[in-house]
């Protein structure tokens, strides 16, 4: 299968500090990949890399459509350019619009996606209007999808913790992405909204037909939801494979070990 | 070469002056992320302190090098009460409000403590007579720089070491980096937030009332509406500068000095301050943080 | 209940507040004159005042934080009697009815004065809403708005100086040319942020007063521009009184046409994006919107109505000079915003008919006008931080999806 | 959505125009604070005359704005004292208008609503001229203390203008005068504090010392009014190698740029306007003003008029009068006076008693040319001499 997302050689140093060094990675149309390590490791950073918040010191970094055309070079690519090419994502601490209401949030998720501008909001010609009413009724059915219609007309900050992380997924969704980043999903949710955001997770696959990019310390999640995973620690991949064979990895279990030595 | 060194000097007047305000601005910055527009009021406060305090003084014949320590030394005691109370009673109760609302409630107290000392003084200029002595080794280039100047720089210069002392080696000064860093972090581990804050704002308020009795007696008079202006200018020398660091105020506020001289005496008096400004704005596009700021990259 | 501890409170506020007045109040120095007088009877006022202020301080005090308590454990934004009343549909028709009646009566009820700072008070909440467009939406904090109001009022009085150009044609000018400046002078501030952004602004602000002060040749430097002419209505020649009552009605429709405009550009698609980069900038970007657009467009919109109240603003005062233009000018749209409550349409109408009818009523203590303004301007933040319509909560209903809708609030 | 929205606004208009409403109606028949009582109620229910004080109040400029309000009290404190006006008690209307031109229409419209029948001000040239339109719609004679733009009298657009004060050109010609044919003065710079005044008076000295080739103008600046240093500018002026510095502004720049030359151990002659010509001046600039030549009106501390006028300051307030009071209390003086010669508020009948009766003032004998300009004002060079200004025969 091709490759949606190809990073190859990628590295990043801050002043003096290699936080990632050369890593490779691949997320093919479809899959559900994990990028896992211990703290520190340098898989936000990774993140923030390929979305173009920061600009990577090295390596390249390729973004292809599922069935179109040749791929699309990353490097030196806005955050708003990247997700205009199809890839979106969320964040480990939770980075919604608090004061706007949660239809709101995921209405801004379309903004890249039409083309209305001043005069067209002020005068509000027929076809503006259409599409005015188009995305609130996608934004709507997008919450539908996530199972947030409850809280519509909700400002974003007095959600409950697990509905914020959904909303982040639901506004990400509403870009229209082949590709989703999902930053520490699970973080802070009980057994209950885990497995909840598990099959979450595996639907919108199925319905959104996106692949996912998942980092995540949950194990047992990533274990079930993971095609193939990625293991970074200091800025290093130090393995990559089957779930299973992860599991048994020495290298692995070397870097999570030694944290829980250190630690 | 004399002009430039006069300029230099010059720069370095109105820089030291500069600092000296800047100074409290910074630190009241750094701790409560508040640009507080009533400063230079307490500058102006500290000036007629002083003011009063010399013309009381004088009348019952005191010596005038004593008199001018103790103006100095009422006048912070006073401008420091003022900083805390208008802090108590404008700023603290807008703590986890909109920043804003605390800039609005800044602007409210500026233009409150103007007419205050307005109507309980006078509208008009009060001269300021300048008790600080002509030094005996200043004499031979008194053209140059008389001893007032000196007595600035070297006020300066002793503020900001006393401060970065402060600041680094005392209990207090760990607990305002405390504070400055995450209020809500120093809060947990047992720094009395409400204590550092007032501290801040009497620290800053009485180096600005040093400031403004210097600056009075340098410049011999003083109004109501002194503050504003000057206030203004510190502002912008602090921004300069990075505003939250020391020595960035510091630096700043000599740039912006020297700047300022340097336009003036080989370009024009008349743009002066438009190029302070389009030098500011050139700084910041090139360094958004200011000269010595740190940079803030977002936690993402 | 008035306990010891209480009173104690009080008189220690009362001791602390003489000692801390005592020399600028009670000793008034001239050293002109090289006099002293003593004025003791003013530490025995400030005294009695402290005292019993304090109570007051502290109820209120006490009052805001328990609203402030109730309101976290109700978990429910607090509405205004007023906002309650508004919503009430009985209330509504004939309330409009009623303004509608009183707006249109007004310059004919009231004296020329009062249509006079009226028409002022107008200009500033055209004027508001346009920076309530930069800082209340977009979340920019513009200190240096006034400049776009000074490049409206000059591009009408130079245009009419040198080329008799007129009002009505100078309007879109004037519009134009504030715009053009607004992308001008937003470009190089879109990498600063919060405080640094205002003081550039300030700058650029300060910049503009200056350039038009010195610069003679092109401004008339601070000697400014006279006899400006008024809005024309048909080459009718108006006196006094009407001419007045023609920028009221001009000023009315000038206002109507910008809360139009704003309400329709704030749920647009461009102006969700404006909050959106207001709530976090990162986080907006990441959802695929332009940065540099966004920001640029809420500038230069924002400058477009400060060019328009400015060529309003100098066909109304008929004479400008530089003095119009300070820091302080910038500083008073600001408040006009922040006070009435950022991002809220009708929070700036508020706030811009108390900031400047205020001051003009406050007239009445002569003296003592800008004192108490200023204590104003402290009280309304300190009780009231969030202004005094506090972020208004737009719903949208789904006719489209009918029964779905679920408004889960109120 | 709409809906709230639409109601908030109306609700907040009904408001605020109810407010108004409440507080809009008895506007009209207060403020009478400002009056100090008369000695002796008036015996006759005759209609008062109502006298408009406009200036700066507050603001950076009210130290140049609160003088002439007490001008306008003390002379009509005397006045009513007197049985007023032909009978007629008078009432002073103090209002403000900071020196901005936007914010001198409202005081001026409010002074027209108040039913002030001549005014007193404005202080700056620019709030002026935006106010005197309105008072020339409503047939009000305006009279300011200190408003020197030219134009304010040359142009023919304010027939209803008066002031006490020289205009700019006329102050800078015997400035240029003075430092040509009596200082025979050859290298001259010429400074202002970019101010409407002082920029004003400096552009015509400039002018007119550029039109004679006796002379050259080896500096022209402008400082910045408040900065807390002027060393570069004075070293500037040194560097020049300028015999003399002109200088257009207030008291306050003066003595600062003054001091500090001094202190350089320069000896540059200073000259300066009207707005210097103050004893503050003196006595901001102490040892340091001696020497300074300014230019004003003439012969006024002689004047028993004017001794009376700063006694009665000193008496009221405690210290010496700001700047421009004596004109201020001249203009309130002639206004007066032409009210009770006429008899009348009428604006025609008060501007041909302006131009043809003489009134004793502090400024000396006056009375007004058709353009509004003061005659028998006569215009001097002072020099400060011993801490005094002394008059220099020309």
């Amino acid at each position: 299968m091709k490759p949606v997302l190809s990073v190859s050689q990628l590295t990043m140093d801050f002043g003096g500090l290699r936080a990632i060094d050369h890593i490779d990675l691949e997320v093919r149309a479809g899959e559900i990949v994990a990028l896992i390590g211990p703290n520190g490791a340098g898989k936000t950073t990774f993140f923030n890399c390929i979305t173009g918040i920061y600009t990577p010191t090295g390596g390249d970094m390729l973004l292809a459509a599922p069935g179109e055309g040749g791929p699309v070079r990353l490097n030196g690519l806005k955050p708003n350019k990247v997700t205009e090419n199809g890839m979106a994502r969320t964040f480990q601490n939770i980075r919604l619009f608090p004061n706007m209401t949660v239809l709101e949030n995921v209405m801004i998720g379309r903004h890249c996606r039409l083309h209305s501008g001043i005069p067209g909001a002020i005068f509000r010609p027929p076809a503006n209007r259409r599409e005015e009413k188009q995305i609130v009724e996608d934004s709507y059915r997008m919450l539908e999808k996530i199972g947030l219609t409850g809280y519509v007309n909700e400002f974003a900050k007095n959600l409950p913790y697990g509905a914020q992380r959904r909303l982040e997924i639901a506004r990400a969704l509403a870009t229209e992405p082949f590709i989703l980043l999902l930053d520490e999903p699970a973080a802070g949710m009980n057994a209950q909204e885990t497995k909840e955001l598990d099959e979450l997770i595996v639907r919108i696959r199925e319905q959104e037909k996106v692949s996912i990019l998942l980092i995540e310390h949950d194990m047992k999640l990533v274990m079930s939801l993971s095609d193939r995973i990625y293991v970074v620690d200091y800025g290093k991949r130090i393995a990559e494979g089957a779930p299973e064979a992860i599991k048994n990895d020495p290298a692995v279990i070397k870097a999570y070990l030694g944290e829980d030595i250190d630690a | 070469m004399d002009y430039f060194l006069e300029l230099f000097l010059g720069g370095l007047t109105r820089g030291s002056i500069y600092a000296l305000i800047a100074l409290g601005y910074t630190m009241v910055y750094g701790i409560i992320e508040l640009i507080n527009f009533a400063h230079g009021e307490i500058y102006m406060i500290g000036a007629f302190t002083g003011l009063i305090v010399i013309s009381v003084l004088t009348l019952l014949g005191w010596n005038t090098v004593a008199i001018i320590i103790i103006a100095a030394l009422v006048a912070m005691v006073y401008s420091a009460a003022y900083g805390y109370t208008i802090e108590k009673i404008a700023y603290k109760p807008l703590r986890g409000s909109q920043r804003l609302s605390a800039l609005i409630s800044a602007i409210g107290m500026s233009l409150f403590l103007q007419n205050y000392v307005l109507l309980a003084q006078t509208s008009n200029f009060l001269p300021f007579p300048n008790l600080i002595p002509e030094f005996g080794i200043v004499k031979p280039i008194e053209h140059i720089v008389r001893s007032t100047e000196i007595v600035i720089y070297i006020a300066a210069a002793l503020v900001m070491v006393g401060l970065t002392v402060l600041i680094k080696f005392t209990r207090m000064g760990k607990a305002m980096r405390a504070v400055a860093q995450d209020r809500d972090m120093a809060m947990l581990v047992g720094v009395d937030v409400n204590r550092v804050i007032s501290f801040t704002f009497v620290i800053g308020s009485s180096i600005a009332a040093l400031g403004g009795v210097l600056v009075a007696s340098h410049i011999g008079q003083v109004n109501y509406y002194v503050g504003f202006i000057a206030g203004i200018k510190a502002f912008v020398a602090a921004v300069l500068g990075g505003i939250g660091s020391m020595p960035g105020a510091v630096l700043g506020s000599l740039v912006l000095g020297w700047t300022e001289s340097f336009f003036t005496g080989y370009i024009s008096s008349d743009y002066e301050d438009v190029f302070a400004f389009v030098f500011l704005v050139l700084i910041l596009i090139f360094r958004p943080a200011g000269i010595l700021g740190r940079s803030q990259t977002d936690k993402v | 209940m008035m306990t010891f501890q209480e009173i104690k409170k009080s008189f220690l506020a009362a001791i602390w507040f003489m000692f801390l007045t005592f020399p600028i109040m009670v000793i008034k120095v001239n050293t002109i004159e090289k006099t002293i007088e003593w004025h003791w009877w003013r530490m025995a006022a400030v005294g009695l005042g402290a005292f019993g202020l304090s109570f007051l301080w502290r109820y209120l005090i006490r009052r805001k934080e328990a609203g402030k308590r109730k309101a976290e454990v109700g978990g429910e934004d607090k509405q205004t009697l007023v906002q309650r009343l508004l919503s009430n549909p009985r209330f509504y028709l004939p309330g409009l009815i009623a303004t509608a009646v009183m707006v249109v009566a007004f310059p004919f009820v009231f004296s020329l004065y009062q249509t006079n700072i009226m028409i002022t008070a107008l200009i500033y909440v055209v004027v508001g809403l346009g920076l309530n467009i930069v800082v209340g939406l977009a979340g920019l904090l513009d200190l240096g708005y006034v400049a776009f109001y000074a490049v409206g009022a000059y591009s009408y009085a130079l245009l009419n100086v040198h080329f008799g150009v007129s009002f009505w044609m100078a309007l879109p000018i004037g519009a134009a040319l504030a715009f053009l400046f607004g992308i001008l002078l937003g470009f190089p501030v879109l990498r600063l942020r919060g405080d640094y952004l205002a003081i550039v602004t300030l700058g650029f602000g300060e910049i503009i007063r200056l350039v038009l002060e010195n610069w003679n040749e092109f401004s008339f430097g601070p000697s400014g521009i006279a006899n400006i002419p008024k809005p024309g209505l048909f080459g009718i020649d108006l006196n006094l009184q009407q001419s007045t009552t023609f920028i009221y009605f001009l000023m009315i429709a000038l206002a109507l046409m910008t809360i139009f405009v704003v309400r329709r550009l704030q749920d647009s698609r461009i102006g969700r994006a404006w909050i959106a980069l207001r709530e976090d900038e990162v986080a907006c970007q990441a959802m695929g919107i332009d940065k540099t657009r966004t920001k640029l467009s809420a500038f230069a919109l924002g400058a477009t109505w400060a060019g328009m109240g400015g060529v309003v603003f100098a066909a109304k005062t008929t004479f400008i000079n530089p003095t119009s233009f300070t820091i302080w000018e910038s500083i008073i749209i600001l408040c006009v915003v922040v006070l009435g409550g950022m991002g809220s349409i009708v929070g700036v109408i508020i706030g811009a008919m108390i900031l400047i009818l205020l001051p003009e009523y406050l007239r009445a203590f002569s003296e003592y006008r800008m004192l108490i303004f200023g204590v104003i301007l402290v009280l309304m933040m300190v009780f009231r931080p969030g202004g005094i319509i506090s972020d208004v909560r737009r719903t949208y209903k789904f006719e489209g999806l009918g029964n779905k809708t679920e408004n889960k609030s109120q | 959505m709409k809906k709230p929205i639409g109601r908030f606004i109306v609700l907040v208009v009904a408001l605020a125009l109810a407010g108004l409403m409440i507080y809009g109606c008895p506007q009209q028949e207060e403020k009478k604070a400002e009056a100090p009582a008369p000695a002796a109620p008036a015996p006759e229910p005759v209609e008062p005359v109502k006298l408009g004080v406009a200036g700066a109040h507050s603001g950076d400029l009210a130290s140049y704005g609160i003088p002439s309000v007490r001008a306008a009290q003390l002379v009509v404190k005397q006045r009513n004292a007197m049985n007023g006006v032909g009978g007629r008690q008078i009432e002073v209307l103090v209002e403000d208008d900071v020196c901005k031109p936007e914010v001198a229409t409202n005081t001026a419209t409010k002074l027209v609503t108040d039913k002030a029948h001549v005014v007193v001000g404005h202080i700056c040239s620019g709030a002026t001229k935006s106010a005197l339109g309105i008072y020339k719609e409503s047939g009000i004679i305006a009279m300011s203390p200190s408003a020197t733009n030219p134009a304010l009298t040359q142009s023919g657009d304010y027939p209803n203008f008066f002031r006490t004060i020289a205009s700019d050109d006329a102050q800078a010609r015997l400035q240029v005068d003075f430092a040509l044919d009596k200082l025979g003065l050859t290298k001259l710079a010429v400074l202002h504090d970019k101010g409407d005044y002082g920029k004003g008076l400096a552009e015509f000295a400039k002018g007119f010392l550029e039109a004679d080739s006796r002379a050259e103008v080896v500096l022209y600046e402008g400082i910045t009014p408040g900065a807390v240093d002027y060393s570069a500018v004075v070293q500037k002026v040194k560097r020049s190698e300028a015999e003399a510095v002109i200088f257009g502004g207030y008291h306050p720049e003066a003595s600062k740029i003054v001091t500090q030359m001094r202190k350089k151990g320069m000896d540059t002659i200073f000259i300066s306007d009207d707005g210097v010509k103050d004893v503050t001046f003196i006595k901001v600039a102490g040892e340091f003003a001696e020497g300074v030549y300014a230019t004003g009106p003439v012969d006024t501390s002689k004047n028993p008029i004017a001794m009376e006028a700063i006694e009665a300051h000193k008496k009221e307030f405690g210290e010496d009068p700001g700047a421009f009071y004596l004109n201020a209390y001249a203009a309130t003086q002639a206004l007066l006076n032409a009210i009770e010669k006429s008899g009348s508020t009428d604006f025609d009948v008060l501007k041909q008693t302006l131009q043809n009766e003489w009134v004793a003032t502090p400024l000396g004998i006056i009375k007004f040319d058709e353009r509004g300009d003061a005659i028998g004002v006569g215009f001097a060079v002072y020099q400060v001499q011993g801490g005094d200004f002394a008059t220099i025969e020309m």
